[in-house]
C-alpha cells in the first residue's frame, strides 16, 4: 500500500482544559484528532489516579492528532496557547499514513 | 452539651461515617480497595438527583413564599462573602500565595454537596424537619465564590488571571452538578408528591445505603490526598481548613436565624456555609488558576475540612442550630 | 379527547419524561452534565432485565396458548413490512440517497426498548394491564427490519452491500439487547411468581426511577445530536420523523385489533410499530452500510422520534388502542 | 434423597443460577452481550459491603464467644492445608507442572465470595439460619493458602518464586475485597440493629436482584474463558474441578461439625472450602508466579468449580450439612 | 539493553468494526495487538463522544500493533480490506522493541 | 516552536504489576508518565477483553514515558527487571517535546 509522512501530536492535558484545546485546534483548522482516557499518572505535582473522582480536576486526557508535516507548527503554536501555564506534555513523532487526502 | 456528645456519637457511629471511616483507613493502609471512576460518578449522579427531586417534592407539598427568594439571596451573598474573610485569614497566619490563597478562598465559600447531603440526612434520622428548598440554596451558593476569588485576584494583580475567560462563566454556571440539582429540584416541584409516589422506591429507600458506598469512595479519594499531600500543608493551613468552617458556620447560622428559618433549615445553612467544594471549585481552578496548587486546595477540602464536617460538624451544627433557631 | 389531554398532561409532566426534558435542555445549553458511558450501559441492561423478567413472569401467570405464536408472527411481519413503506415515503418526499433511506427505513421497522419500556410503564400508571409476552414481541421486531433494508439495497443494485459479509447474522440475531432481553423473559417465564417474588424490590421498586435516570442519558444524547446536527436534517426528513411514527403506529393498531389483543397489549404494538431503533440497528448499519451517514439515522431516530413518542406519542397511542381495541 | 433433589432443582430454577446460565450461554455462542467493566467492579463492591454488613449485625444481634475465634482458626487452617491435598491430586493425576499444580492448588484452599453469597442465598430461601461471623472466615480463608502454595513452590526448588518479594503479602492481605469484607463486617457490627434499619432497603431488598446481574456477568466471563480455553485443559485437569470441591467440602463439613456450628454454618463452611478464588488469588499469581499459565487456573476456577458449586454443589452441601450437623 | 526496530501501526476504528479487524490481522498471522478505548474525537464527519452512549454504533476503538518491519505491507492490505469504506485512520510509525523474537 | 529530540517509551504490562514498574521506574528517577486504560488485546497468550471483569488479573494497562535520549537505557533496565518473566511489550520510538526542561 502507499504510504505518505505525516506527523503524529500526543498531547496530554488537564481534562478541564479538553474543550479549550479541542476549540483552539479546530480555530486553526486541525479537525481530526482523537481523545483517549487517560488512568493515572505522574509529574513534577506528583502521582494521581481517576480512581473514585468525580471531578474532573484531577484528571487528564490524551489527545492524538495526525497531520499533515506542514501543518504541525501551527497546531503547536495553537496547542500551546492554551497549555502554556498548564500541566501537560506534547510531543511529535514522524508516521506515515494510508489515504493522505484525509489529513 | 450531653446531647451534642449523644448526636455527635450518634453521628460518628452511623454506617454512613463508618463507610467514610472505613475508606480513608484503605487508603492510609495502601490497600487496593478502589471504586471505579465511572460507579462513583454515577454514584453521585444518583445522590443529586434524588436530593434535589425531594427538595422540590417537598417546596410542591408546602408551598413557598418570599423566603425562598430571600435564602436564596442570602446564599448567594453568604457564598460570596465568605472568600474574604477566608482569604483574609490565610494571607495573615499561611505562607500561601495570593492565587493559592484565592484558590483555598473559593472553595470555602461554595459548597460541598456530600456534606449537605449528610447533613440532612443526619437532620432526617434526628427527626428534624427543613426547608425543602434548601436544595435550591445549595446549588445557589456554589458559583458566587469562584467570581469573588476572581475578583481578589484581579485586585491584587497577580499575573495569569483568566476570570474573563471564553465561556468560564458558562461553564461554571451549567456545571453539570448545579443543572442536576436544580434540574431535579424543578421536576421535584413539577411533579410534587404524586412523582415521589412513582419514584420513591428509588430516591428514598436505597438513599443512605448508596450513600454509605459514595462515602466509603470519598473516604479512599480524601485518604490518598492525605497520604500523598499531607506532609505539603503547613499547620496553619491545617488549622484553617479546621476552623474555618466554624467561622463560616457562625455566619450561616446567623443568616439562618436571620432569615427564620426553622432549626432544620438554619443547621443546613451552616452545613452549606461551613463545608467546601470538592468537585465544581476545583475544575474551575484548574482553567482559571492554573498556577494554584491543586495538592493544597484539594487535600484542604478533602482531606481536613470535609472529614471533620462529617464526623463532629454536622452534630454540632445541628445542636447549634436547634438551639438558636426555629 | 379530554381523556387524551389528560392522559398527554400526565404523561408530559411525569418524572420519567421530565427528566428526559432535562437532559435534552442541559445538552442544548452546552453544560457538561453526563453519565458515563459505563453507568448507561448498566442502567439499560437493568432495564431490559426487569423488562424481561417481568414479562416471563407474567405469562408464566396467564398462560399462554398460540396468541403468543400468533403475535410474534405478526411482529415480525410488522417489523419487515414497514421499512419498505418509510423507505418509499423518503424516496419521494426527501433528498436522501438510496443508501442514506434504506438505513433511516431499518431504524423504523425495528424498535426502541426504552420507547417500549417507557410505553409499559406510562400503562402501569393509568392501570391498563398488558400481555406479557410483548416483551417476547419486542425481542422479535428488532432484527427483521435490517433485512428488509439491506434487501432493499441489493435490489437497488447500490454499491457496496454487505448483507451477506461474515457473521452480521449472526451478530444482528445474537445482539446483547435481543439475548438479555429474551434470556431474562425466559428466566421469568421459568420462575414464574416464586422468582418474582425473590427479585421483586429489585425488578419492580426502584425500577421507573432508574429509567428516569436513564432518560435523563438519553436527553443529554439526544440533545448533543440534536444540537450539532438538526442543520443537518432538512424539513421534510424531520417531518418525516414524526408522521412515520402515526403511520407505523397505525399499522401496529390494525394488527393489534385483528389480533384480538388488549387494549395495552395493543398500545404496546402501536408503540413498537411507531418507535425507532437506536442501539442495534445503528450498529448493525455501521457494519452493512458505512456509507449511510450516521448523523441523519441517529439524530432522526433519537432526537426528532424519540421525544415525539415519548412525549405525545405514547399517550395517543394509549388513548388510540383503548377507543379501539381490547 | 428427594429433598436433595428437591432443593437441587429449585436451586437451579432460581432466578440466580439461571441468569448465571444465560450469561454463559451467550458468551457460548458469541453473543455481544458483556458488563461494563466498572459495572461488574461496581457490583461487587456492593454484594461484598452487603454480605460483610449484615454479617456484622447478626453478630451484634447473637453476641459472640470463643466460638468466632475457633471458627478463625479453623477456616485458616483449612484455607492453609487444601493446597497441599489438592497440589498432591494434580501431580498424580495430571501432567500440569509443579508451577501450574501450585497455581491452581492456591485457587481450591483459598475462596470465592460469589459462591458464598450464593451459599448464603440459597440458605435463607430455604430458611436455614447461619452464625454471622461465617462471613469474617470468609475473608481469613482468602489469603492463607496463598502462602502454602508459596511454600510449595519454593520446597520444590522451582525457579522464579517471587514469596518474599517486596510488598506482595501486604498486597494479599490488604486485598481490596478481603478489607471491605472485613471493613463492611466491623461496621455491621458497630451500628448493629439499628444501622441496619437505616440501609436495609439498600443492603437486604434488591440484594438477590443485584446478585442475578453479577452471576450474569460472571457466566459471561466464565463462558468466554471456556471458550476459548476449555481446549488447553485436559480431562484429568476438568474433573480435579470437579471432585476438588467435593474433597474440600468433606473437610469443610468435617470441620463445621467439630466445631459444633449449625447447619447453616456448617454448610457455609462446605462451600467456603469446595470453592476456589477467582478475584484475589489470581490477580497474587500473576505477581508470585508469573509463569503459571493463567489459562489454566481462570478457566478451571471459572469455567468448571464455579458452575458446578452454583448449581450442584451447594443443594448439595446444604443437605450434608443439614443431615450432619447442627 | 539490546533493541531491535519494529513497527508501531495504530489503526482507530469505529467499534462495530472492532471484531473483523482483529479476525483479519488474526489471518494474515498477525496475533500480536492491544485494544485500548476511545474517549471520542473528531473528523470530517464532525465530534462525537462516548458519553452516555449505550451503542456501540458511536464509538471507536484503538488498536496497536507492533511488529516485525516485514509484516508490515501484509498488515496494511489485510487492514485497509476491512477499513476500506470505513471511517477510521491508519498511522504506521518506527520502533524499536525488546525481546525481538516475540514479534 | 522549538522542539527537542526526546523518547517514547510504550510499556504495555499487565495490571497487577502496574505498582511495581511505577515504583521501579521512579527508583532511577523516571517520575513522568502516563497510565493509559487497555479494552483487550491479544498475543502468544490467546485473545482477552476487560469486559465485565472483577479481577485485575486479566487485565493490562499501557505506560507511556516520554524521556531525554540518554535516560532510555535507565528505563529500559529498570522496566526489564520488571517485566522478565511478565508477559508485556515494550517500545521504543523517537518524538520530538515542547518544553525540554521538563523531561
Ligand atoms: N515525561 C512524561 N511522560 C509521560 N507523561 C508525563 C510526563 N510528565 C508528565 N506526564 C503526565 O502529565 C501529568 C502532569 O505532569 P506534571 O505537570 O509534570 O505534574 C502527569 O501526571 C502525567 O500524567
Ligand atoms: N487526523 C486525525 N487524527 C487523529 N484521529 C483522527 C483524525 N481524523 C479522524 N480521526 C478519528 O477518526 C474518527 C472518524 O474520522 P472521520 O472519518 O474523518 O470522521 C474521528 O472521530 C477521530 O476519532
Ligand atoms: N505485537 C504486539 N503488539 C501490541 N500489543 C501486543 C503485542 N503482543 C502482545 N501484546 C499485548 O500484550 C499482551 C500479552 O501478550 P503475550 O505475552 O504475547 O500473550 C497481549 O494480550 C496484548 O495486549
Ligand atoms: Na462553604
Ligand atoms: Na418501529
Ligand atoms: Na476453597
Amino acid at each position: 500500500m502507499q504510504t505518505h509522512d505525516a506527523k503524529r501530536v500526543e498531547i496530554i492535558i488537564e481534562a478541564p482544559m479538553e474543550r479549550r484545546l479541542k476549540n483552539a485546534l479546530e480555530e486553526v483548522g486541525v479537525t481530526g484528532y482523537t481523545v483517549l482516557p487517560v488512568l493515572g499518572g505522574s509529574g513534577r505535582s506528583g502521582r494521581w489516579t481517576r480512581d473514585g473522582q468525580v471531578s474532573k480536576a484531577g484528571g487528564m486526557v490524551a489527545v492524538i492528532c495526525i497531520l499533515r508535516p506542514d501543518r504541525v507548527q501551527t497546531l503547536l503554536d495553537a496547542a500551546f496557547k492554551v497549555l502554556e501555564q498548564h500541566i501537560g506534555v506534547v510531543s511529535v513523532s514522524d508516521c506515515q499514513v494510508l489515504r493522505a487526502e484525509r489529513f | 452539651m450531653e446531647g451534642i456528645l449523644g448526636l455527635a456519637a450518634d453521628n460518628v457511629l452511623s454506617p454512613m461515617v463508618l463507610s467514610f471511616a472505613l475508606g480513608f483507613a484503605a487508603a492510609i493502609a495502601r490497600s487496593d480497595l478502589s471504586v471505579p471512576e465511572a460507579a462513583a460518578k454515577a454514584l453521585s449522579l444518583y445522590l443529586l438527583f434524588a436530593i434535589g427531586f425531594k427538595g422540590g417534592v417537598s417546596v410542591a407539598e408546602s408551598g413557598v413564599g418570599p423566603d425562598l427568594v430571600l435564602a436564596l439571596g442570602a446564599g448567594i451573598v453568604l457564598s460570596a462573602a465568605i472568600p474574604f474573610i477566608a482569604f483574609a485569614i490565610l494571607r495573615v497566619v499561611s505562607q500561601l500565595s495570593v492565587i493559592d490563597a484565592a484558590a483555598v478562598a473559593a472553595h470555602y465559600g461554595s459548597i460541598s454537596v456530600v456534606t449537605f447531603v449528610a447533613g440532612s440526612s443526619a437532620l432526617d434520622s434526628a427527626g428534624i424537619s427543613y426547608e425543602g428548598y434548601m436544595v435550591a440554596v445549595a446549588a445557589a451558593m456554589e458559583a458566587p465564590a469562584i467570581l469573588s476569588a476572581l475578583w481578589l485576584i484581579s485586585r491584587t494583580g497577580a499575573s495569569g488571571t483568566a476570570s474573563s475567560e471564553d465561556g468560564l462563566m458558562r461553564e461554571i454556571l451549567l456545571n453539570g452538578s448545579i443543572v442536576l440539582l436544580v434540574g431535579s429540584f424543578v421536576i421535584g416541584w413539577i411533579t410534587g408528591p404524586e412523582g415521589l409516589a412513582e419514584i420513591d422506591s428509588f430516591v428514598v429507600a436505597p438513599f443512605k445505603g448508596v450513600l454509605c458506598i459514595f462515602l466509603l469512595d470519598m473516604g479512599l479519594v480524601a485518604g490518598r490526598g492525605f497520604r500523598s499531600s499531607a506532609g505539603l500543608l503547613q499547620l496553619p493551613v491545617i488549622l484553617f481548613g479546621l476552623v474555618m468552617p466554624l467561622i463560616g458556620g457562625c455566619l450561616g447560622l446567623a443568616t439562618g436565624v436571620a432569615l427564620g428559618l426553622s432549626a432544620g433549615g438554619a443547621a443546613l445553612l451552616v452545613v452549606l456555609s461551613a463545608s467546601a467544594s470538592y468537585i465544581a471549585v476545583p475544575a474551575a481552578m484548574r482553567v482559571a488558576l492554573p498556577q494554584a496548587n491543586p495538592s493544597i486546595y484539594l487535600t484542604l477540602s478533602l482531606g481536613v475540612t470535609f472529614p471533620f464536617n462529617l464526623t463532629l460538624g454536622i452534630p454540632l451544627y445541628i445542636a447549634a442550630a436547634t438551639a438558636l433557631a426555629g
